[in-house]
């Protein structure tokens, strides 16, 4: 089979990586905090969507599906951090990691009385059509997934780099009484930033559905991966989320292809063990040394 | 035979040449001050010297020895000890236990006999505890002693700096703005502090510091940098009275 | 200042008004029922000896700190308990102890949050040149990372982020900290400047009790979490406990007797 | 109490400061000594688990809550130790030599990849060791003649002084070999942080450039404390073979690893006390969960049951509401309690009120 | 009174069981990647077992249902194997889910002589091991299912490449054994690949381009659920269509057969029995219980509610067999004399001392519009 195909779907698979990697990045952008229900809010999101758009539900337009478990994973970004994060908001980093093993645990449990624990595949207008080019097969879904993160990098970048409330999100999570010394509502900036990454989370899921079939366990060790791709890119940097998802998607197909059985499917961790030992803050680190 | 020489130190950071071909030589037992306008590169200096930053060119000699390719750990080691401009205590722990890690680079035992706790590791500790005992009397620390350093006041935590590079027993001890954030009454007890660290403990001072009258009540010697480069020298009168520092650091006022 | 002009300050409202504040570090009292007024226009300087608890009444007016009891008013609205933001937007803006730059934001981007409650995207480039003025060295380094500034520079980045809200009421904790006696005399004629020209109301916290002092309309005197003494500049520059205790002007300089003195409290 | 006159040096130096704290200490002892006469067999079994998962607590606290650098990946730890006793029993091997094999083995594996490790930090670190974690998974069904592949290996009962030692023949026995195991860890982890090396690893979790200052080097405190807290989740996962009998590459998931740190995080990162107090609620809380949800079950009529992972969920929910009651984990609370008895009637309401607190950024070392 | 605090001293020793009450146990994977079958499985068997308690128990004792979650791990499978026999003292083990799970939990078992009635999970290994007298299981092992599926399809199709992808666990290792030997059975066949997989994993293109370049014409899946629709709709969209796929017992389940756009169409599965969904068309009973379910639940019933109900109707059938005199023995006597028939799942249930198997027919399907629909019944 062609190298080129392999790279294609590899390619396809690590925008699904890179869109849940840009939730991680920011969210710790933002806060510093690492949000560890990120894959499971992905999951949320591709339930909602499944809800939406299936014929067996709602059979709600594509787009009109997708927006709709955007705005409300939205929401759900914004309640939770309002009611619970805000609770321990000025405290140490890992209370905060424990504190969304737990919430992953429990967005794991109602999604498996919701939705329960079959799995469930999303029906998408594109459903198995592919276009050919040449030898070459690209499935409509996969260029949908590309067009979709690299557009959705690329706003999330500028928006970070150029706009007021961008760096404002920057500064709350780099010192947060001086943040708020600034006038920056530290606060609201984090409930807003969840928002966000709950819309991210959402378009992924939506994403990851149409590609396969989601059922409540997914979101943790999808969610670890993608958190890897995160790390590759050096976890402050939105191209580098992007950058990090695709070499964690390419390197499967081709591990899964030319390693040993049994040895590739580890091939993403071993890839981002020697990413961090040769830059132990990822590609794009935004690590420095103190100056004393 | 000087304690320490520097000779034409450099470093740069990007552009900034933060230290452009420096020499100075400290001599036993004097006060040796370093003054410069905001952003001189003092700090970086004593970096340098600590071995945190790798110069770009240049020699470190201290006490007969060529410390330039020395690891930073080692340097405390060799009887050199510094504080920070911005304090870098350790939050989390006592007054005292900041106090015996300053020591550190004296220890005497090794994991396996402290994880046994043998005798000779319990002797250790009274021998350290002894010492460290003399510098908080030394600098008036008992009443903090157990206390946390998360708790403690700016000034306080000063001093308790300036305690933990003590503990260390160096020969040299680099000062950065110890008296910076202190109040008048504070900085006088520095200025008799250092005195006596000079005097009594038979130190070297290497001292970056902006209170002028500290700097000259205490220094034998006063170098002034500014852009990485050396302005004047000479004692603190005569640095201060040269029209260049004047004109770059002290400004009109600052004669008093 | 006279006794009538005094008469005529008591009657105005003050600008800030703080009353019997308590405020606790978990079990720890840092403040004792502290009560300051800072009339609208004034320099007023806190002195006081380390952990006095300056830096902790600066914080609790900000809002960094709830208290646990008291109030503080701002021009007759009770603010106690809000959080820092909200009074930023109300006029007040904190030049904090030690800094607090954004370490990976730019010189720039750090002045540009200085400005975040501003939408007036002229008068912010203005106040921005007027920093760069102020600081020359803020412009030539305006696309360094702040973390990497040395000491004296972050300080200078740290007060020319705090004009950048055009506050009404300055707080400024130690603004000279780590500053070459050159910038320590600018400092101050910048703050004299915002007051005169600007009108700026200042609450200043200062080691250095002389500059503080004579730029200062009023002061008070802070020890272990209690207001001990206040008064007009004047006065204070003539009391013989300021003199000793702040201004290291006592008689003589006999080393043996006062190593061993204790400090004075007043209780 | 809180005042106790300090006579002599040796009163820090002491592991106990005084008769009171040391007869606390004994009366504790004495009760887990007497604990097979206390509880049925199992709840003596569950005893016996909160005691091999202190040890594993411990061995992260070290690294983690005192060295400040976070490892999410120590089930690997317990796996290697795991694996290594068991295949050396399964060859011939006495219990105690394999015990120590566990952890030597664990410690220098631990060494030889801490230096490239450790030099991340934080968020970084703690992804890099997951990672670690993940790949021992499939390293565990790769080393079959070690671990017995995918079906893993069986515990040999364990034979010593003449006894069997088996987990449901001689729950007793067993649970002294792992509190006699257990005590000396804790004796030695006592020692370590009340001596020059526990100082250095306390000096690296506060300012890495300070310690460097103080001649700590720092790579190799890292180094030690890493390897050190290898070998102690190594004894605990040999412990932990010989508690389930049996174990494969999934005894040792990545989830285990988060549970671990979970344990210390929820036990109060930073104290030893808080490796204890973590397992006691990771272990118990499920049980209590249990209890609980069989009370409905049976009296409520309600079927809790029907929920899947009803349990899972519960534990979670509590593990997060005690998160947000006390972010600095149980310890904090042991500490609020003992401030409060010792300063008995002096207790002013609101003094625990928590203070406003702010982040400042952690990507600068 | 004498007489009657005998009585109860007798059956105090029977553990789990009391006059007015049975506890049995489950461990399952309500939470993991098996979650697919463990759920429904309880949810029916708990229905059942509530029907008949409200019905005044069986012989007077209401049955109790302990079940336990392992989320598909081992540790916590023997952890709760532990609780269930020393805690709660249960009478016997139901429908436990998982091969290493039950496996671990064998030992324990046979030193409280505890049965295993009915395991959700069939590998060999599940009668062979420990204390046979006291094993039950629902039918033909994946080894055995899975060998003669192939065996079947070879001959029909004419196929000589055969591949394999498999988890690593006992239940993948066994359905590899038996692809093996499908392949040294047969002159013609080859075992031209197997590959082994996480249960997490998502991406099966590598994999796919590798077992497509080795010229598999037939794959066995020995995966978890969620996995095998990604393959097989992974396999559609990379073009790769002169290929079959065949799942063992525990693939067979109606959501995979129901994915959505038909990209599980053509999928093979062995299975002890027909499915529900294909079976209800002609058959009435079958009808009614899948309607009744689908308005209870939502859905279908799947695989694993088929399993929860032959599991609980057994469990029943021999505790009310086995008479008021409740023990051990007894139970295991009347679960070797258990015969009779559902008309709802079609299962013929008939053990005897030597058979404890509940089910022994095994019948190939094949996915046709969404359904599992049988293309033969597999004999010896
Ligand atoms: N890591 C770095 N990257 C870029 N520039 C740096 C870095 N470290 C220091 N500098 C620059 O080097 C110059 C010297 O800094 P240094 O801290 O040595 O000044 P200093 O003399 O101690 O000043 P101060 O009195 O304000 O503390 C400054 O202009 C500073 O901006
Ligand atoms: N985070 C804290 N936790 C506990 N106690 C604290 C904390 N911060 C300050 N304190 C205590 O509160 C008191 C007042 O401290 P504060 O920092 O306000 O003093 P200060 O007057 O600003 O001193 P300095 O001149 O040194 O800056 C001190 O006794 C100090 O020990
Ligand atoms: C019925 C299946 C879900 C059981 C599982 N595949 C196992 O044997 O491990
Ligand atoms: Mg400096
Ligand atoms: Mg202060």
């Amino acid at each position: 089979m062609d190298i080129l195909q392999l790279l294609v779907s590899g390619i396809a698979n690590g925008c699904i990586y890179g869109l849940l990697a840009l939730g991680f990045v920011l969210i710790y952008k933002a806060s510093e905090a690492v949000n560890f229900a990120q894959g499971d809010m992905m999951m949320l999101g591709a339930f909602l969507g499944v809800t939406f758009i299936n014929t067996s539900y709602a059979d709600l337009p594509f787009l009109v599906g997708i927006t709709l478990a955007a705005l409300i994973l939205g929401l759900f970004g914004y309640l939770l951090d309002r009611f619970v994060l805000r609770a321990i908001f000025g405290q140490p980093q890992f209370a905060m990691v424990i504190l969304t093993i737990a919430l992953g645990f429990l967005i794991r449990f109602v999604a498996g009385v919701i939705w329960g624990h079959d799995p469930t595949s999303l029906e998408t207008p594109f459903i198995g059509l592919v276009w050919t080019v040449g030898e070459l097969i690209i499935p409509v879904v996969d260029a949908v997934i590309i067009i979709t993160t690299v557009a959705l990098t690329a706003i999330l970048y500028f928006f970070f780099a150029r706009t007021r409330l961008g760096v404002a999100m920057q500064a709350s999570s780099q010192n947060q009484m001086a943040a708020y010394y600034m006038g920056i509502p530290v606060k609201r900036i984090n409930a807003i930033v969840w928002a966000l990454s709950g819309v991210v989370a959402a378009i992924a899921g939506v994403m990851f559905a149409a590609k396969g079939a989601v059922e409540p366990s997914v979101g943790l060790l999808f969610g670890i991966k993608a958190f890897a791709a995160a790390v590759i890119g050096g976890l402050g940097s939105l191209p580098g989320a992007l950058l990090g998802g695709l070499l964690v998607g390419i390197v499967e197909p081709f591990a899964g292809r030319y390693l040993p059985s049994g040895v590739g499917q580890i091939a993403p961790y071993v890839l981002m063990l020697l990413v961090l030992i040769l830059r132990p803050g990822g590609l794009f680190a935004q690590i420095s040394q103190k100056k004393v | 035979m000087s304690l320490l020489q520097v000779k034409d130190l450099s470093i740069s950071f990007g552009g900034v040449k933060a230290v452009d071909g420096v020499s100075f030589t400290v001599e036993p037992g004097e006060v040796f001050t370093l003054v410069g306008p905001n952003g001189a590169g003092k700090s970086t200096i004593f970096n340098l010297i600590s071995r945190l930053y790798e110069p770009s060119a240049g020699q470190i000699v201290f006490d007969g020895q060529d410390i330039t390719g020395l690891p930073a750990h080692k340097v405390a080691g060799l009887g050199i000890a510094r504080t920070f401009q911005n304090i870098e205590l350790f939050d989390h722990s006592s007054v005292l236990q900041n106090l015996l890690i300053g020591r550190h680079c004296r220890r005497n035992t090794r994991w396996f006999e402290e994880l046994l706790f043998l005798p000779k590791v319990r002797r250790s500790e009274r021998q350290h505890r002894l010492l460290v005992e003399e510098v908080i009397d030394f600098l008036d620390l008992a009443a903090y002693r157990d206390k946390l350093i998360a708790g403690l006041p700016y000034g306080v935590r000063k001093v308790v700096e300036i305690a933990r590079a003590l503990s260390s027993e160096p020969k040299l001890i680099l000062l950065d703005e110890p008296a910076s954030g202190l109040s008048v009454e504070e900085t006088q007890n520095m200025a008799w502090w250092i005195e006596d660290m000079q005097k009594d403990l038979g130190l070297t001072v290497l001292m970056v510091e902006h209170d002028m009258s500290l700097v000259s009540r205490v220094s034998n010697r006063v170098l002034a940098v500014s852009e990485g480069r050396p302005l004047a020298m000479g004692t603190a009168a005569e640095v201060q009275a040269d029209p260049k520092v004047i004109e770059a650091y002290l400004g009109t006022e600052a004669t008093s | 200042m006279s006794a009538l002009q005094k008469e005529t300050m008591n009657d105005a409202q003050p600008l800030l008004q703080v009353k019997n504040l308590e405020a606790f570090y978990g079990p720890v009292m840092a403040l004792r029922g502290v009560s300051i007024d800072v009339f609208e226009g004034k320099v007023v300087a806190i002195l006081g000896a380390n952990g006095a608890g300056k830096t902790t009444l600066m914080k609790t007016i900000s809002g960094a700190l709830a208290p646990r009891k008291g109030s503080i008013t701002l021009a007759g609205e009770a603010i106690q308990g809000r959080e820092p933001d909200a009074l930023v937007r109300q006029g007040i803006a904190h030049v904090p102890e030690g800094r607090e730059v954004f370490p990976f934001l730019t010189v720039e981007e750090n002045l540009a949050m200085g400005a975040y409650i501003r939408r007036d995207k002229a008068g912010i480039r203005q106040d921005m040149e007027m920093v760069y003025d102020y600081f020359p060295i803020l412009l030539e380094r305006r696309n360094q990372p702040a973390g990497t500034l040395s000491g004296g520079q972050q300080q200078m980045l740290a007060i020319g982020r705090g004009l950048m809200s055009r506050p009404s009421l300055m707080l400024l904790d130690e603004p000279s900290l780590g500053l070459s006696p050159l910038l320590v005399q600018e400092i101050f004629a910048i703050v004299r400047r915002l007051n005169k020209e600007q009108g700026v109301t200042l609450l200043l916290v200062e080691q250095n009790a002389q500059v503080a002092l004579n730029t200062a309309d009023h002061g008070y005197v802070l020890e272990t979490g209690r207001i001990v003494m206040d008064g007009s500049a004047e006065e204070l520059l003539a009391s013989d406990d300021i003199r000793e205790f702040y201004l290291g002007q006592s008689a003589g300089d006999d080393r043996p007797e006062k190593r061993w003195k204790r400090k004075k409290t007043w209780r | 109490m809180s005042n106790r006159f300090k006579s002599r040096y040796d009163d820090d130096i002491n592991l106990f400061e005084g008769r009171w704290h040391l007869a606390q200490y004994a009366i504790l002892m004495a009760l887990l000594v007497a604990a097979p006469w206390l509880l049925g067999t199992y709840y003596l079994g569950e005893l016996t688990a909160v005691l091999v998962w202190s040890l594993a607590g411990l061995g992260l606290m070290l690294i983690s809550g005192h060295t400040g650098q976070v490892s999410l990946g120590h089930a690997a730890f317990m796996a290697i130790g795991a694996f290594t006793n068991l295949a050396l029993m399964l060859r011939g091997w006495h219990f105690l030599p394999a015990l120590l094999a566990s952890a030597v083995t664990s410690g220098v594996i631990g060494a030889i990849i801490s230096r490239p490790i450790l030099r991340m930090s934080g968020i970084y670190l703690a992804i890099a060791t997951l990672a670690l974690s993940i790949i021992i998974e499939d390293v565990a069904i790769i080393a079959e003649p070690i671990t017995g592949g995918v079906a893993g290996v069986f515990a040999p009962p364990i034979a010593l002084f003449g006894m069997e030692i088996d987990r449901y023949a001689t729950p007793e026995a067993f649970y002294y070999l792992c509190l006699a195991v257990l005590v000396l860890v804790t004796l030695g982890y006592l020692n370590l942080l009340r001596s020059a090396s526990g100082r250095s690893f306390l000096a690296v979790r506060d300012s890495e450039v300070s310690a460097r200052a103080l001649g700590v080097n720092v790579a190799r405190a890292k180094t030690l404390s890493f390897s050190l807290s290898c070998a102690i989740t190594g004894l605990a996962g040999a412990l932990y073979a010989h508690l389930a009998q049996a174990v494969n590459y999934e005894s040792f998931l990545v989830l285990i690893s988060i549970t671990l740190l979970l344990q210390v995080v929820i036990g109060g990162l930073g104290s030893v006390h808080g490796a204890f107090f973590g397992a006691i609620v990771v272990v118990l809380l499920p049980q209590l969960i249990a209890i609980a949800r069989d009370f409905f079950d049976n009296a409520a009529g309600i079927k809790i049951a029907a929920y899947p992972g009803m349990d899972t969920a519960l534990f979670a929910l509590l593990i997060l509401l005690m998160v947000i009651y006390e972010p600095r984990g149980l310890y904090g609370v042991w500490f609020k309690v003992r401030t409060w008895l010792q300063l008995f009637p002096l207790y002013r309401k609101g003094m625990f009120r928590r203070t406003r607190t702010y982040l400042k950024t952690e990507r600068q070392r | 009174s004498d007489n009657k605090e005998e009585e109860s001293a007798a059956a105090e020793s029977v553990r789990g069981v009391s006059d007015t009450e049975i506890k049995l146990g489950g461990m399952h994977d309500l939470s993991g990647v098996f979650a697919a079958f463990s759920s429904p499985a309880v949810q029916v068997a708990n229905d059942m077992f509530a029907e008949v308690n409200a019905e005044g128990g069986i012989h007077g004792r209401k049955i109790r249902y302990i079940v336990e979650d392992h989320a598909y791990q081992v540790p916590k499978a023997t952890q709760a194997t532990n609780k269930l026999i020393s805690r709660d003292e249960i009478f016997a083990m139901v429908m436990s889910l998982g091969t290493p799970h039950n496996l671990a939990a064998f030992p324990l078992m046979d030193r409280n002589n505890v049965p295993s009635i009915l395991p959700l999970a069939l590998s060999r290994q599940m009668e062979e091991e420990g204390d046979f007298s006291h094993r039950f299981v629902f039918g033909p092992s994946y080894h055995e299912g899975v060998l003669k599926g192939v065996n079947w399809m070879t001959d029909e199709y004419g196929i000589e490449k055969i591949c394999v992808m498999y988890i690593p666990s006992d239940f993948g290792e066994e359905v590899n054994q038996a692809i093996t030997d499908a392949a040294a059975g047969q002159e013609t066949l080859t075992l031209a690949e197997s590959t082994s997989h996480r249960p997490d994993e998502s991406d099966f293109t590598g994999t796919l381009a590798r077992l497509k370049d080795a010229g598999c014409q037939l794959v066995a899946v020995a995966l978890p659920v969620r996995p095998i629709i990604s393959v097989v709709a992974t396999a559609k969209e990379m073009g790769w269509d002169d290929v079959k796929f065949v799942l063992s017992q525990a693939g067979f389940h109606s959501a995979v057969a129901a994915a959505p756009g038909g990209v599980t169409e053509g999928l093979y599965g062995v299975s002890p029995w027909q499915d529900i969904v294909s079976r209800m068309k002609d058959v009435p009973e079958a009808k009614q219980w899948a309607d009744e379910y689908q308005t209870q639940y939502g859905s279908v019933p799947s695989g694993g509610a088929v399993l929860g109900r032959v599991g609980a109707m057994v469990t029943i059938e021999a505790l009310r067999e086995a008479g008021p005199d409740l023990t051990t023995d007894s139970f295991l006597a009347a679960m070797e004399s258990l015969d009779f028939s559902d008309p709802v799942t079609g299962v013929d249930i008939k053990m005897s001392a030597t058979n404890h198997r509940a089910g022994n027919d095994m019948i190939l399907s094949k996915v046709t519009d969404g359904v599992w629909e049988p293309v033969v019944t597999l004999e010896d």
